[in-house]
């Protein structure tokens, strides 16, 4: 077995050891957010410590380290995903949101007309939803979501019916509302068959679920390097070398290029064509570190722990509150990730969170992002818990009893 | 703890468990207004009797946080028969009362710039005012006055 | 008089005291990148050690805190370029060539059509001339160029002729080539007389010269974090409050939305409808220090002294390699900035900057994001030294030194 | 300074200030292609008379920095007059010398793959491995001449 010790990992978590209102702080927004361990922290500062400079086509050593660290992160990715073609696969954005971005507005543009579909579903995030709309608005395709079932799945049994006409299925690994995990190889599977690609948003999974493209079978898989222990401002793009040598351009400026004259320019090959301007280096050196700190605790383990947790926590919120607290999502642990939404009678979400922040639980009210889905269950708002590898069964009982305070002060 | 007392006051506890002036209002005569912060969903009907320069009558529909909800509970109460230039001059009062918080942080120590006094039971949401991203909450009621204000003015 | 001390900037910089290639480092490529200072670095590791959360939105104390610290960075911007509208006008981006992006693909695709003209000029970075020929494909907007002189100065002897039909003049305001500072005000005065608008690429400039948008009385002001002593992921993209209320929203995503149905979204208003996603939380900490240690130098302090060791290397190398050292730039110090391009008789900029590196040297060679300038003056690359405020007058003593090696070695 | 000495070996500097093989040949027979290296402007013209499956011979004109200039050089001197499937093999060869770098990195201390004396002269680049982004102007001449053979046997 393994040293895997979610306490040994809290203590790596500076924000950890904070003391919030009197009580030791509940970190309960990984889904939001994740906190970096100490090595991620680390590793960026000692960057700028010694080898900050601009990278690419700089002799001078710590331009050569700068380059040498920026692409060691690109491999790095490449290696955490099991990307086929390697780090030439590996285009590094601002976030996941950026991806998306690129996804719709480089490839989409290039091969979704007014005749194809784009297949979304209900439970996506507004990164995977608001693109295609604004390509709607451009190229005229169709937007198609897949149902949500009642209890909180992917309606797949009209699936090939909604194939119809679809070249792009677009889906998220796990809910960040639901913590639903969603069939991805079945849904690659189809896709293919219907001569179909195949995206999948892995914010909320490539930390908290081991993923290899290869395996899934899937064309783009995007996330974010803020919910993986790693720092703001990075996010990821990996498509197949094929597709990306096939994508057009689109931020445009400097380093994205092979050539510019006054009358055009000529775009440069690789993942460099999506990377206008001066990339996030210290980012990547700080995801660099997260991946290496994800890696020597194993994915698996981290999925192990959460599921633990998880499990935990649904018995007891059913138990303890007897449905006075009501889980928006799946009711035990299977293809289910720690997202746990609520729904708590007669308090609203915001008055919920502005409770818990007394006890220092970090929770986040809202519709996270996924409108689409909060209208589908008839709700404006709900308080989202999520874990982390850094939880402990201790912030479930210190979650508890704050919800059973904001019951008694508003309920 | 202090900050929290502050702004779950018991005055406020019982404006959202027993919202004043509650209901609706046929229109016309009256104007019917509505208020959505689609960040949090909350909703706002204000139904807006306007008679000979002043608020005659007001009842509100809608859902919300408690700030939101007594927020507007408290404000109903506050304008309810009113001339409309002093329910103008109210809905200025309170949102300097609500922007203070800007004021507070850069300087701090300055005296209160609002006159508490003429708030009356309004002052009660002063504590809102630490919590920022509570003050849309309290001001969605407030900018949908103003709104049904400008459209019976129009 | 100011207290001012180029050594003591030089003593919070901790990258100058590396050593390379048993050199201590002599850092002159400020212009593709300057070094952090300290409490750039701090700043950012203590956001991650005690308040990272992500931002909007939630009512915890560490999101709230976070959120202050972000809006907080918005605020010291606004202030910094002393924008009229305050932080209503700050949008923050990932560099300033996404800012570019946003400027052509937002406003640029909303405003300019097949018979309109951008007016750019010759010695513009690639960053404000890409974007441009990629809106050109989208709505045939002409792309006209404002010649450089054979004295490195805007040809701005027919500028009336080249006004004709323009709605936008976009031009840098001072060449990361050539040094040169252009008359942006001069300019803002005649695009405003012809009813056009006028962007001002602050890459930079905003380090090395007071920006005052209101007293240049420009319309866009565009600029990037990691050349102002800030960290990488980060740039800003300011213009006008009425002008950003009238863009079209460009990245989708989280965030940017007011809201989103299965049928179509509504976007927000102010700088979150250019900020989809999580935005850059860490970086804009370091931006704030930045403008805060920026701040504290006084930036007339840092034109002042970088303005004498431009004059005075300039002496020298003239003074040094009668005519075998070219200046490709202005000869004198008016209108100039601490950048210094320099064409080195018989030996290509690759080998100077590799010999250069010997002596602990950090040059770049190459054509600079400036192929269009390069062309112009025939030149197919450049060495390139440039000063920041922790340069002295030691760094053009070895830079000389190092020179001289190179033409000896090669020449 | 060891790799210093190691990049600009006393044969590299030789061969870039008396490039050999420096010239035209007449098109056709001989074929031109030629090589750009956008980010750095180093360019080249390879002409190629290509006979009875043999390289008869080689020209080159262009300009570029110490070390695309002198790789060229080598690059002509190694491959004139070779029957075309043992340029080839040389092509390979130093390909495989260029990217040996990686190799080294990632696995420390494991033997060279690549057989020095099967380069001779041509082994005096070994050193730029040590520097990744020269290695873009060490393969200018070589990627243009694969190339150019590609375009004769088409
Ligand atoms: C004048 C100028 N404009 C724009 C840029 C682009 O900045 P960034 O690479 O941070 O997007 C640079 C620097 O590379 C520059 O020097
Ligand atoms: C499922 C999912 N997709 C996409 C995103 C967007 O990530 P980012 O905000 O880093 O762009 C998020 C997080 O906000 C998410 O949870």
């Amino acid at each position: 077995m393994s040293a895997f010790n979610a306490r040994a990992v809290r203590a790596d978590v500076p924000q950890l050891q904070r003391v919030i209102n009197g009580h030791p702080l509940t970190y309960l927004d990984t889904a939001a957010s994740s906190l970096q361990p100490r090595a991620v922290i680390e590793a960026m500062s000692r960057y700028y410590e010694l080898r900050h400079a601009n990278v690419h086509r700089a002799v001078y050593q710590t331009a050569e380290e700068a380059t040498a660290a920026y692409e060691g992160a690109r491999d790095a990715v490449a290696r955490f995903i099991h990307a086929p073609g390697g780090s030439g696969e590996v285009v590094f954005t601002k976030n996941a949101t950026e991806s998306f971005n690129l996804l719709a507005k480089s490839w989409g543009s290039a091969h979704l007309g007014s005749t194809d579909v784009v297949l979304v579903t209900e439970m996506e995030h507004h990164a995977n939803i608001v693109p295609w709309f604004q390509l709607r608005e451009q190229t005229g395709v169709e937007v198609r979501f897949i149902p949500v079932t009642d209890d909180y799945r992917l309606d797949l049994t009209n699936l090939d019916e909604l194939m119809v006409g679809v070249k792009l299925v677009s889906v998220t690994g796990m809910s960040n509302v639901l913590g639903t995990i969603n069939p991805v190889r079945e849904l690659a599977r189809v896709a293919h068959a219907h001569g179909a690609l195949i995206a999948v948003d892995g914010a909320q999974s490539v930390a908290h679920s081991p993923t290899d493209v290869e395996e899934l079978d899937v064309d783009f898989m995007l996330f974010t390097g803020h919910k993986m222990l790693g720092p703001t401002g990075i996010g990821v793009f990996w498509t197949h070398e094929a597709i990306l040598a096939a994508m057009p351009p689109f931020l445009g400026g400097g380093g994205m290029i092979a050539d510019v004259r006054t009358d055009g320019y000529v775009a440069a090959d690789g993942p460099t064509r999506f990377e206008a301007g001066t990339p996030p280096i210290a980012e990547a050196v700080g995801l660099h570190a997260a991946i290496r700190y994800l890696e020597g605790l194993g994915v698996a383990n981290i999925v192990d722990h959460e599921h633990g947790l998880t499990g935990d926590a649904l018995t007891r919120l059913a138990l303890e509150f007897e449905g006075r607290v009501r889980v928006i999502g799946p009711k035990d642990t299977e293809d289910r990730g720690g997202v746990i939404s609520l729904d708590v009678e007669g308090v609203h979400p915001h008055d919920v969170a502005q409770v818990l922040d007394q006890f220092g639980v970090c929770v986040r009210p809202g519709h996270h992002c996924a409108k689409p889905l909060m209208r589908r269950f008839g709700l404006a708002a709900t308080v989202r818990a999520s874990y982390g590898p850094y939880s402990l069964a201790r912030d479930t009982d210190v979650l508890i009893e704050a919800l059973g305070h904001a019951l008694k002060m508003f309920g | 703890m202090a900050n929290f007392e502050d702004l779950y006051r018991e005055i406020i506890l019982d404006h959202y468990r027993s919202p004043r002036n509650r209901g609706e209002l046929t229109t016309p005569p009256a104007v019917l207004v509505e208020g959505f912060n689609p960040l949090c969903g909350d909703e706002i009907a204000l139904y807006l009797d306007v008679d000979d320069g002043a608020l005659v009558n007001i009842k509100m529909m809608g859902h919300g946080c408690s700030i939101s909800q007594a927020s507007a509970s408290l404000m109903g109460a506050a304008v309810k028969g009113r001339p409309i230039a002093t329910v103008r001059d109210t809905i200025e009062t309170f949102k300097q009362l609500m922007t203070e918080h800007e004021a507070t942080i850069e300087h701090d120590g300055r005296p209160a710039q609002v006159d508490l006094r003429a708030l009356g039971e309004l002052a009660a949401l002063q504590g809102v005012v630490k919590f920022p991203v509570r003050i849309k909450c309290a001001m969605l009621a407030w900018n949908t006055l103003t709104q049904g204000l400008d459209q019976v003015a129009a």
